[in-house]
């Protein structure tokens, strides 16, 4: 068994500097014959591999072609003083711009050899308290968070074929458990705050569960006027007199 | 490897777990820590104390010995936060009355942070606005009540008037906090869905991408060593 | 307000300092400090001192000698972070002997973790921003919306809006979190581009000459083999 380690060329562009350094090619006079028939070798032993091969480096391997059969044309006889355009001057323009990048790209890892043991406080105090009411957080949501969150669920639903369209199941049972729990952690509960979300459907439900604590005596409610907001309290807060 | 941090000293021994609970992204669990110590870390880089531990101790006790240390240590030397329990693990806490100041700051009051529930009752809205919670949960296929209140408090959405349906539920939409928060001008700029799907699918190239990578990174770490 | 900053004892004004600074999720600047110690706080209820300091003094200078001494104190009570100063402004990270454990361990180590392809692709992003995806594959010659994806994942770039040419497409920025994984306080603190030419050039030439002693080449090399 022979185990065959290709580099990884990050794109035709890439593959052709490659060359151009291993086989020590001036930049700025490409032979351009031969750099054409190595990059077609190149895919041909990719192809041969059975590794498909990009589109990228078929529209580079046609371009390097197109050039090459313009360098191949006889130079017609240009008007005194007017320059011939070099054909591959666009190619070069594009590997020295690129070159660029690659030599930035160098000065990051440089920097990261220098923050390679800098790490930074993992968690920040506008996330404790959702933490502790144990909703899982994300780190800071951008746009683009956003919009995968929406993209997964059309897809999720998409991929159900139909959806029924339900009924809110929220019972009676879900309204008296929730109040009950708020009063856990607040001494009183608005209740007009309690429904200023819910439908008019929850609204009902919640009202009946009021009723039906106030007569189980779990919770007491007082409102000052006629007009005023309800207060909701549980009873076994309530001080004895 | 246990043994090995009961060797080193004791200073050191609290400097790696205050290192660890520092950086943690989420709260960092007793469990967490020792299977850390006993089984991930190599320590030679360290001083090592001649004191010997009891083998029997237990680890677990020991590591809640050293939070308690370390939170004396910060406290007698003034600085203004220590350790905390919070949900099931540890993590570091500015004092109550450091905690006070930042209360009254907007910058620290600014929350970018999102359950996912919340994240995608949020995105339905973006998009589908405006939009009534039967619709919402229509979408999610759960109950959203609750989101839809924190989202309110948090201002991110409000409610924009009723739908004329049976009912006659609230309709709601983003406000310009969500704008604000998201760092968007106007919803426009919101990507569409065949931008998202440009963004996303890539997921399912996932293990390829990682392959990919993979091998880059290989590369890298050799070269930086 | 300032002056009743200025009145607060020494140790006090330090840990408030201290807690701005371990609180902000995002290095915090001299000038936001300032503005929120003279404009935005209440310090009735930490204890005052008698001592008075001449009102000429400069607050920016006086915030860094408070914070050098807080460096101080961390120092000398074995804490294992310290007050760095990157993106412009301050925030606590591991100190080197700590940060090397974390570096360690594979839940943290992720971070550290860059392809060729995505410093590529930052490099390109961080000099010419805002810039959109076809510009940057015209750039690099091939397609990168995988590693775009990959940045974005990982906080390092964000969208920041749309060009308006055909297509509408996204424009790219790098963020804060870019600044701090590199250590720079700002993007002018990137080499600058012309000289980055010039040296390419050098390069270009001396290959022409020279017999290749480069290190990226020898690892391509030995890999093909």
């Amino acid at each position: 068994m022979y185990k065959i380690v290709l580099p990884i060329f990050e794109g035709p562009l890439d593959l052709l500097l490659y060359f151009i350094k291993r086989d020590e090619i001036n930049i700025y006079d490409i032979p351009i014959a031969r750099i054409t028939d190595e990059f077609l070798n190149y895919l041909n032993m990719l192809q041969e591999l059975d590794i498909e091969i990009a589109s990228e480096f078929l529209v580079m391997a046609s371009t390097l072609m197109e050039i090459k059969a313009k360098m191949l044309l006889p130079s017609e006889k240009q008007p005194e003083g007017t320059e011939i355009d070099d054909p591959r001057r666009e190619l070069v323009q594009q590997l020295l711009e690129y070159q660029i990048y690659k030599e930035v790209s160098n000065y990051l890892e440089a920097n990261l050899r220098q923050t390679h043991n800098l790490f930074f406080r993992g968690i920040y105090e506008s996330e404790i308290a959702e933490i502790s009411s144990n909703y899982k957080t994300y780190k800071p949501a951008t746009v683009y968070d956003l919009a995968k969150s929406f993209y997964n669920l059309i897809t999720k639903n998409q991929k159900d074929g139909f959806h029924e369209i339900r009924m809110t199941e929220y019972k009676l049972e879900d309204a008296i458990s929730n109040i009950l729990q708020v009063l856990q952690f607040e001494r009183q509960i608005s209740f007009r705050k309690l429904c200023a979300t819910t439908s008019r459907q929850i609204l009902v439900l919640y009202f009946v569960a009021i009723l039906e604590l106030i007569k189980q005596k779990k919770l007491y409610a007082y409102q000052s006027d006629y007009e005023e907001d309800i207060f909701l309290f549980l009873t076994s807060n309530l001080p004895r007199n | 490897m246990q043994k090995v941090f009961f060797n080193l000293d004791r200073e050191t021994q609290k400097q790696i777990l205050e290192t660890l609970i520092f950086a943690s992204e989420q709260p960092i669990t007793l469990d967490e820590i020792a299977d850390i110590i006993e089984n991930k870390l190599e320590f030679s880089d360290f001083p090592t104390s001649n004191f010997s531990i009891a083998e029997t101790i237990h680890l677990g006790e020991y590591l809640l010995g050293l939070i308690e240390e370390i939170n004396h240590d910060l406290e007698s030397s003034n600085r203004p936060y220590q350790i905390i329990n919070v949900a099931n693990g540890f993590t570091f806490a500015t004092k109550n009355e450091f905690g006070k100041i930042l209360g009254s700051l907007p910058q620290f009051r600014h929350k970018k942070r999102f359950s996912k529930a919340m994240l995608e009752t949020l995105a339905i809205i973006a998009y589908k606005q405006p939009i009534t919670r039967p619709e919402i949960e229509e979408i999610r296929g759960t109950n959203s009540s609750d989101i839809l209140n924190v989202l309110l408090e948090r201002n991110l959405i409000k409610i924009v008037g009723r739908k004329e349906t049976i009912g006659r539920p609230f309709m709601y939409a983003t406000t310009i906090e969500f704008l604000k928060t998201f760092g968007l001008n106007n919803l426009n700029e919101l990507p569409n869905l065949d931008e998202i799907r440009a963004l996303v699918e890539t997921k399912n190239k996932k293990e390829e991408l990682t392959l990919k990578i993979d091998f880059g990174e290989e590369q890298q770490q050799s070269s930086i060593q």
